[in-house]
């Protein structure tokens, strides 16, 4: 079965160019089906490969397609390969993917179904390039993938494209990922100089052996490639602006799948990771410092999807220290529980906005009568990200906590702070969008009603993956053993995990851990609970929180730094460089010989004396220049 | 035998054109005519075996040293099918377009096809020369007769600006001639010199060649005549100068330079990879300054060709490999731009970018080719030039021929960035945001434009995908080129 | 210093300043007399020289013929000294400066030639007489004698054509 | 005599025709000077011819009539470039009534 | 020697033809058969067929190089004659003296083109010359050429004072007192001051003759003030004439002491390129900016006396036929123009398209484009003169200079296509344009087959 993967990317792709190529011509049913269809066979595909993947003494299975590209001692085939981490990823993708895909059928019906058809196949390219990402079996075509998705992404911010805020917004995105494709590219190349291969099986088999500076850079330059697909410091701009985008979109790929490819890629070079310290220290601050900046963000902003977005943000960057810290498994499992109930809060989100055609939470209130399922659904997924007990983000949250506090307890200390936060503005935005009395206008109010069923059973599906996803990582301290994604994934970290130092630690510790962070985010539910039920913050924020509600004016700084002054040296160049030296140059060559012209015919006076005196002048130059050349 | 007929047909049908009496007569003709050739290019390709060279030699300048000579490599075969295919293309995409005095204007458009071939097939030093300029005359009298308003300044600028350039590389030539053992212009007597002409005359001899074609590329700071001409000049000319009479200067460098002049390409490779690279950043700033969409692909074009020229210089196969697929590609896909340009213009008659907007809505079709030629332009990944690039940049970078590889790959890899921002913007501001007065009315495309460029997109595609028999059939040329390029006194 | 000596010294400097007033003479008519001044004087030397053939034919056609016709002109048009409007002094005096120049710049060219043996035979030698030269210019010069035909002809036709009412 | 001598006294005279042909404007004197500067090179010529004689006549007794017979052609060859000369002179005067050779001045730059 | 007598006795013959034709047409159409039979006899003198046994004393010498070229110049003047001969007797009254006088010339240039003492080459210069004075005042009425042929005159003759000085100087610094090039030549290791002041003053003579800076001053203007006819004449085939007298005086006379005058040479080269090409830019009548661009054309040119040798005489064999007929076609369009500004070519292609593109192409060939005689001509200079290996800095500024001539020649192209005008009056026959085909057509089989006219020169030679 494994060695029919390429089935897996094909459906997608087949549903792309159908419903792209004959968007004109299929009802909007049809191109639903065709949508969702694909996505759903893939998915089976995946389930069966993964079946397979179960049994004991599976080996990585490299399929290889084609020569992709055969230059001088570059080889590189178009071969995908399966091993646990991608046939994981592959189930998120498309599981998700099939889920989303259903509830946009519903969502995105008010569309003219030229461009529905369009959404889908931009939809279905989008799960293609994302398989293509975690299927590749070399760093190129992973990076395809890689690339591939950033398009999507452009493609699918800037679906409504009539609005030049939300091309901005997609431009900006694909620029942004483009700052950290060139991390990556750059990482290839020196890849390719080093090992003389971009295969993973043959990278990964000489890192041992290769110089510490060396594995830094490039894995340095890998992150940097991380940090603008998923969203870190520095590049983490682009996520909030993306919510531009229709919201089954930003569950997809902005919250479950695509922002997750930085963590897969590490995931998957975990061992050049391990190899270089200095890099894991940095991808463990960069990831923690994003989790508390883009929290401190979360807590006042008032556009429901904005706080979803920046709650994105905050939660790779848990990821990100997990990678860092050296738990693997740790930030896989993550990915997964936060695919689950991230897609879970954004489609809810979608389902209220769809409903009330309004983002502003301040606006909602209330919901909680109208929307009965939505609410239930949403709340659940609040708990599952505020990583309350026995929900999914407890565990996977915990388990990267557990392990940065092996590695160094501030780590701990900053992400309990974020855990905190991570609390109170999810459950801000819980009890001002669903508790209280409903702030929006009267007609808003009788339109308002439960979504359609293909809204609504995702959301039950999810919710309930949001809810046990957990409990496929149960720590050794409930039950020896029970760690089923540890077991599942330990092939594929098996070489890091030796070399990692071996750190013991007490159940009671980790069960004090455990206890202080669900805590500590108990505390940050409730109070926000019992406030924002009862008094919504409703006004302009005061003081501090103008700093806070402006995104640490972040953008600004970068649009003063870079965009203005590369926009400056631009238009010098254009306007002054160009024209006046350059071009000014070649031009002044013209002037210079016209002047010349002028002046020189100037000697032809029209005089017999002066041409005679010209000639004898001439004559007394040459028998100078003979007379010396004499002596 | 196929070299000449690719010379030898345009030629014929070019001045024949010129008795052409009916407008339409002469545009089929045209058509015909370049599709005849096309039909022979894809033909040698296909009786072409990869390695030695369909040659042709017949005795003309026995005097001096020269003959009717030409073949056909690796490089010569890719160069000649980009021109064989650009010119049905343009043909076909500009095809509504009406000009004066047609049948002047395509039979200049065919002589200035035969001249391409010529340089891409010669074998003979004075004989390159010779196409090389035969190239460039009837270009400069398409772009003065049909271009805009200020077409006869730009165009004159132009044409003396690269005939000065041609006059030293004549100059070169000649001196070389004296050098080889034979006196001879064939290329095998010049690549023979490599050994015996001292370092301090390849010195300067280098730049006499590299003069010439840097200002046929162009590379900055020689790049100025070509944002003006390619505004000035008619679409189907601008894409005949950006597609195909570009690649006339890297080629010249891979055949004529590089490997005659090995240890002066050496010594001056990193002075030529700053400009390359100063040029890249520098032109890409400007292009996200532009305005006029004509001026804004010229200047992207400069920043794509500064990458191709940098790689060259990197002397690495893999490099070299990267542009051999990349002078295909960037033909290609500039040629792809230029249609959407032309119907643009043709439809709105105007080129400024903030006079546009929302073509997405009425012209889907157009958006949707122009989005995939522009993705193209910027790398994207299973678009032809990503293959180029790709392999262009790895060359750069595990280049031994200078210490700054790193730096290189790295300032040119910002372009990557600025190119992305540039097309963007340009695709924004066309196709995106709301229509205005002047665009509510548009119309998509029709037919045969949609056939002519979705078949670019088919090539775009397919090349991004499965690149390899391009690779392999420059893969030998290449060898050979690296070989002889890295010959140290 | 014997009489050819001094006949040499007193016909050069006859000579130079002949020239001289040539050029600085107001009046065209004192210039042309100047000028056969001159011409004597190099007659003078022709015949110092024994280049008697020579000496009579300068007088007849220098002196007598052309110098006539010059004259000729100058009466016919009635030139006087004022009809030359004064020239630019400063070019004048560039063209005496470089005349000078010229002039040096032969001498210091000259000055190094090793010419002390080479002598100009004075007084005796046969080369100069007619019948010699008859001789020689009606064999071996004969080509260029016929040739010079060609030169007159056009000559003729020339002034012909030019000096001719329409 | 020394032929430096008469190298010299040729040199000078012809410097002086030069001169003159420099500074006057009078179209008549400018070709005077011109002959002047001719009758230079005839003198030169023929103390040339003489010197040859001396060096040579025992071998050719003619030796260095080449030079007298020159010195023939060019007097031929002035009288021929006088009438010319003067031909031209005259019919710019017939159209102009001036023989300054700056006078016409309509050719320039 | 045939093409000497003939051309004399022609002369003499169009002198009767004045008196005795009744009309214009007869005149014409004598000049034209002589002009044919003149060529004849040259080429039957280059296969050996003498009509006259005379001994010359060595005077002249009668090399197929100097033949080949008397072929090209009476074959460029024959053209001339197609093109102009109506032109010509249109300028005064004495047309048929007209013809005489370049019979003259013919004759003077046969001369130059086969002396073997400076006695000839002096008498040759002279025949030349002087009729050239007279044509150029042809026109007596206009006081242009009035001006011209004054001017004409007095550095004629100034120059003809240089070049006797230099002729008595040689004369005195030959061991044994001769004339003859042979003796002039005779292998000196040491040369005299008066050698070299010799040497130079003809080199400044002979520059003046074909006017090379700083010597050129005459000729923008006579060339200016000339009757357009004759200012063609003057401008292509006396020049090319006096060339290969320059050459043929510098190859056989001076070349053991190549090395020592090399350097004036090139100086002299430098700076004709430079003022020809600077000044012929902003000049506003064509022309004159002709007369500039012939000022250029012979800069290129002396790189044949600067690197002497066979190659390069072929090259000036080729570049004297392709200047010529370039020249001579440009000229011939121009007389039938009445306004000789940029602008009164404008919009010439519209209405004269066998013009205007004729005259494009003998352009192109000035300025040196490949597939035209004038690339190969260049290419000729610039590869004989690198093939001394020492004069890279003159090549390199010759072909920028040649850079900045497409400025000047595409001027006219871009007036003639790309700009609009109103028509001028053209009387053009169906014969003048045939004949302008006929010469675009040899220049461009120049620009192809170039060794065609050269391999004369060899087949001749066995």
């Amino acid at each position: 079965m494994s060695k029919l993967v390429y089935l897996v990317p094909l459906f997608p792709l087949m549903g792309f160019l159908i419903n792209g190529l004959f968007r004109k011509n299929l009802s909007k049913s049809l191109t639903g089906i065709i949508g969702c269809g694909t996505v759903l066979a893939s998915f089976i595909v995946s389930l069966l490969i993964f079946s397979e993947t179960r049994k004991e003494g599976f080996e990585t299975v490299v399929v290889k397609l084609f020569d992709f590209i055969n230059a001088d001692k570059l080889h590189i085939p178009f071969s995908f390969q399966v091993d646990q981490l991608s046939i994981l990823f592959l189930l998120i993708i498309t599981g998700v993917g099939f889920l989303i895909h259903v509830y946009s059928t519903s969502y995105m019906q008010d569309e003219e179904g030229e461009h529905f058809a369009r959404y889908f196949s931009y939809l279905n390219l989008f799960i293609f390039s994302m398989l293509i990402l975690v299927l590749g079996a070399n760093y190129v075509i992973m990076f395809i993938g890689w690339e591939g998705v950033g398009l999507c992404s452009y493609l699918l911010i800037g679906y409504w494209f009539k609005n030049i805020d939300y091309d901005n917004a997609a431009k900006k995105a694909f620029v942004m990922n483009r700052i950290g494709d060139l991390g990556f590219l750059i990482a290839l190349f020196w890849m390719i100089n080093t090992y003389g291969s971009v295969n993973f099986a043959e990278v990964f088999a000489k890192a041992p052996g290769t110089a510490i500076p060396i594995l830094t850079g490039i894995t340095l330059l890998l992150f940097v490639g991380a940090t603008g697909k998923s969203a870190q410091i520095p590049l983490y701009t682009w996520l909030p602006d993306a919510m531009a985008g229709p919201t089954p979109v930003s569950a997809l790929i902005h919250a479950a799948t695509m922002v997750t490819a930085g963590i897969y890629m590490i995931a998957r070079s975990n061992i050049l990771y391990t190899l270089a310290p200095i890099t894991q220290t940095v991808v463990a601050v960069i990831g923690l410092a994003t989790a508390f900046f883009a929290a401190t963000i979360a807590l006042k902003q008032n556009d429901i999807k904005k706080v979803l977005a920046y709650s994105t943000v905050s939660q790779l960057g848990y990821m990100f220290l997990g990678l860092g810290v050296g738990a693997y498994t740790g930030a896989v499992f993550h990915v997964m529980t936060h695919a689950f109930f991230k897609a879970l809060l954004f489609l809810g989100a979608g389902s209220v906005i769809h409903a009330l055609h309004e983002q502003d939470i301040r606006k909602m209130g209330g919901l909680k009568k109208f929307m009965p399922v939505t609410h239930f659904t949403f709340l659940l997924g609040c708990f599952a990200i505020a990583g309350i007990p026995p929900f999914s983000g407890f565990f996977s949250k915990d388990e990267i906590l557990a392990a940065a506090y092996a590695k160094n307890p501030i780590y701990f200390v900053v992400g309990l702070i974020t855990a905190l936060m991570t609390a109170f503005y999810m459950f801000r935005l819980y009890a001002t969008a669903f508790l209280g009395n409903f702030r929006g206008t009267s007609e808003q109010q009788h339109h308002l009603h439960e979504s359609p069923s293909a809204i609504t059973i995702p959301l039950i599906i999810l919710a309930i993956l949001a809810v046990v996803g957990g409990f496929a990582g149960i720590p050794d301290v409930f039950a020896k053993n029970a760690h089923l994604l540890h077991h599942f994934l330990s092939p594929v970290f098996e070489k890091s995990e030796r070399l990692k130092p071996v750190i013991e630690q007490s159940n009671s510790l980790e069960l004090t851990l455990m206890a202080v962070s669900v805590f500590v985010e108990l505390i940050g539910m409730l109070y926000a609970w019992n406030r924002f039920s009862k008094d919504p913050e409703l006004g302009e924020p005061q003081g501090f929180g103008t700093v806070l509600a402006n995104k640490w004016y972040v953008d600004e700084l970068y649009d003063t730094i870079i965009v203005r002054p590369i926009n400056a040296l631009g238009k010098f160049f254009n306007d002054v460089f160009e024209k006046s030296i350059v071009d000014g140059l070649v031009n002044g060559i013209g002037r210079t010989i016209q002047y010349g012209s002028r002046q020189l015919r100037l000697l032809q006076s029209g005089q017999v004396g002066a041409y005679v005196l010209m000639m004898v002048l001439g004559i007394v130059i040459l028998f100078v220049i003979q007379i010396i050349l004499k002596k | 035998m196929i070299p000449v007929l690719l010379i030898l047909i345009p030629l014929a049908c070019g001045f024949a054109g010129f008795f052409i009496p009916h407008p339409h007569a002469a545009k089929n003709w045209s058509l015909v005519s370049s599709m005849i050739t096309l039909v022979i290019s894809v033909g040698g390709l296909t009786a072409y075996n990869g390695n030695v060279y369909t040659h042709f030699q017949a005795e003309w300048l026995t005097t001096l040293g020269a003959r009717f000579s030409v073949g056909l490599d690796g490089m010569g075969q890719i160069l000649t099918l980009l021109t064989a295919v650009s010119f049905p293309v343009i043909f076909i995409s500009t095809y509504r377009n009406e000009y004066k005095n047609a049948k002047n204007f395509y039979a200049l458009m065919l002589l200035s096809q035969a001249g391409l071939m010529g340089v891409f097939v010669a074998t003979d030093a004075l004989l390159f020369y010779f196409f090389w300029e035969l190239a460039l005359i009837p270009v400069y009298f398409l772009a003065s007769q049909w271009g805009g308003e200020k077409r006869i300044q730009a165009t004159f600028k132009f044409f003396v600006y690269t005939f000065t350039g041609s006059l030293l590389m004549l100059v070169g030539i000649i001196f070389l001639y004296f050098q080889t053992k034979d006196h001879s212009f064939s290329m095998d007597s010049f690549y023979a010199l490599h050994a015996t002409i001292p370092a301090g005359s390849q010195s300067w001899l280098f730049w006499l060649f590299f003069i010439a074609f840097a200002i046929k590329m162009p590379i900055f700071p020689f790049h100025t005549w070509q944002p003006d001409t390619y505004e000035q000049s008619p679409t189907a000319t601008t894409m005949v100068l950006s597609g195909v009479m570009v690649k006339m200067g890297l080629f010249g460098i891979i055949r004529w330079l590089a490997p005659v002049l090995p240890v002066a390409t050496w010594a001056w490779g990193d002075t030529v990879s700053s400009l390359c690279v100063i040029g890249m950043i520098y032109a890409s700033l400007i292009a996200m300054q532009q305005d006029d969409l004509k001026r804004l692909v010229a200047y992207s074009s400069i920043a794509h060709v500064g990458l191709m020229c940098l790689a060259i210089f990197a002397t690495t196969k893999t490099g070299m490999q990267g542009v051999m697929i990349q002078m295909f590609n960037h033909g290609i896909n500039i040629i792809g731009l230029w249609i959407v340009v032309n119907l643009i213009e043709r439809q709105f008659h105007t080129r400024k970018i903030s006079e546009l907007g929302g073509l997405a809505q009425k012209a889907p079709v157009l958006a949707i080719l122009l989005v995939i030629v522009a993705l193209a332009n910027v790398a994207l990944p299973l678009t032809n030039a990503f293959v180029g690039e790709f392999l262009m940049f790895s060359g750069i970078y595990s280049s031994t021929a200078t210490a700054y590889n790193v730096v290189f790959t790295v300032a040119a890899g910002v372009c990557i960035i600025l190119s992305a921002v540039y097309t963007l913007n340009m695709i924004q501001k066309v196709f995106y945001g709301n229509t205005n007065a002047l665009t509510q009315n548009a119309k998509d495309i029709n037919f045969s434009e949609k056939i002519i460029l979705s078949a670019l997109v088919v090539i775009i595609v397919l090349i991004g995908v499965y690149p390899q028999p391009i690779l392999d059939l420059t893969k030998n040329i290449v060898e050979t080129i690296i070989t002889k390029m890295n010959y140290k006194l | 210093m014997g009489v050819t000596q001094i006949l040499f010294w007193v016909l050069s400097v006859v000579a130079i300043l002949s020239a001289i007033m040539v050029v600085v003479s107001k009046s065209p008519i004192h210039s042309v007399l100047w000028l056969i001044m001159v011409f004597f004087a190099i007659s003078g030397h022709y015949i110092l020289l024994n280049a008697q053939f020579l000496a009579i034919v300068n007088l007849i056609v220098y002196a007598g013929a052309i110098m006539v016709l010059f004259l000729f002109v100058i009466m016919l048009m009635n030139l006087n000294a004022d009809t030359e409007p004064q020239k630019n002094k400063w070019l004048k005096i560039a063209g005496v400066i470089a005349g000078g120049a010229l002039l040096l710049v032969f001498v210091g060219a000259l000055k190094n030639a090793d010419l002390k043996n080479q002598i100009a035979q004075v007084n005796n030698g046969d080369i100069g007489l007619i019948h010699n030269l008859g001789i020689a210019l009606f064999t071996d010069y004969v080509i260029p004698f016929e040739i010079s035909s060609v030169l007159f002809l056009s000559a003729m036709v020339g002034a012909v054509v030019i000096g001719k009412k329409d | 005599m020394p032929i430096n001598y008469y190298i010299f006294l040729a040199v000078a005279l012809f410097c002086i025709g030069v001169a003159g042909v420099l500074t006057r404007r009078n179209a008549i004197i400018v070709f005077m000077c011109v002959e002047l500067m001719l009758n230079a090179v005839n003198l030169l010529l023929v103390a040339f011819s003489k010197m040859h004689h001396l060096a040579l006549a025992k071998n050719d007794l003619n030796a260095g009539i080449n030079g007298q017979i020159f010195v023939f052609f060019i007097m031929v060859v002035a009288a021929a470039e006088v009438s010319v000369g003067l031909a031209i002179i005259v019919m710019m005067y017939r159209n102009t009534h001036s023989v300054d050779v700056n006078f016409l001045n309509r050719l320039k730059h | 020697m045939n093409a000497i007598i003939f051309s004399a006795v022609w002369g003499i013959v169009m002198m009767f033809t004045g008196v005795l034709a009744k009309t214009k047409t007869v005149i014409q159409y004598t000049a034209i058969a002589g002009l044919i039979l003149l060529l004849v006899v040259n080429i039957l003198d280059l296969g050996g067929n003498h009509f006259f046994d005379i001994d010359v004393h060595n005077m002249l010498y009668f090399a197929p190089f100097g033949l080949l070229f008397n072929c090209i110049a009476f074959a460029a003047t024959l053209i001339y004659f197609l093109l102009s001969s109506k032109d010509i007797l249109e300028v005064g009254t004495n047309g048929a003296d007209y013809f005489a006088l370049i019979f003259f010339v013919l004759c003077g240039i046969s001369i130059v083109t086969s002396f073997n003492t400076l006695l000839m080459l002096f008498l040759g210069i002279e025949i030349i010359s002087i009729p050239l004075y007279i044509l150029t005042g042809a026109a007596k009425r206009d006081l242009k050429s009035n001006e011209a042929s004054l001017k004409y005159f007095l550095m004629g003759a100034f120059s003809t004072g240089l070049m006797l000085l230099g002729i008595a100087f040689l004369y005195g610094a030959t061991p044994n007192g001769s004339f003859f090039l042979d003796d002039v030549a005779v292998g000196r290791t040491a040369i005299s001051p008066l050698y070299m002041i010799g040497l130079l003053l003809l080199l400044v003579s002979m520059s003046f003759k074909v006017s090379a800076a700083p010597f050129h001053f005459w000729t923008p203007d006579v060339y200016d003030g000339a009757p357009t006819v004759f200012t063609s004449f003057m401008a292509t085939i006396v020049k090319a004439g006096i060339f290969i007298a320059f050459i043929r005086l510098f190859e056989d006379a001076f070349e053991p002491m190549q090395s020592r005058w090399q350097l004036f040479v090139s100086i002299i080269i430098a700076a004709t390129l430079f003022i020809g090409n600077i000044t012929a830019v902003f000049q506003q009548s064509v022309k004159r900016m002709l007369a500039y661009s012939s000022i250029s054309q012979a800069g290129f040119m002396l790189f044949g006396l600067l690197a002497l040798g066979e190659f390069a005489k072929e090259g000036i064999i080729l570049y004297t036929a392709a200047y010529s007929a370039a020249t001579i076609g440009i000229f011939a369009v121009l007389i039938k123009m009445k306004d000789y500004s940029f602008d009164g070519f404008n919009g010439l292609a519209k209405h004269h398209p066998v013009l205007a593109a004729t005259t494009t192409l003998f352009l192109l060939s000035l300025a040196g484009i490949p597939l035209t005689g004038g690339f190969f001509a260049k290419y000729y200079m610039l590869a004989a003169a690198l093939k001394t290996g020492s004069f890279l800095w003159l090549v390199i500024f010759a072909v920028l200079c040649a850079a900045i001539s497409v400025y000047y020649y595409f001027r006219i192209i871009q007036a003639m296509y790309f700009k609009d005008g109103e028509p001028q009056q053209m009387e053009t026959s169906t014969g003048f344009r045939l004949v302008l085909i006929l010469l675009a057509v040899i220049i461009v089989l120049l620009g192809i087959f170039p060794q065609w006219l050269i391999n004369q020169l060899y087949i001749l030679y066995l």
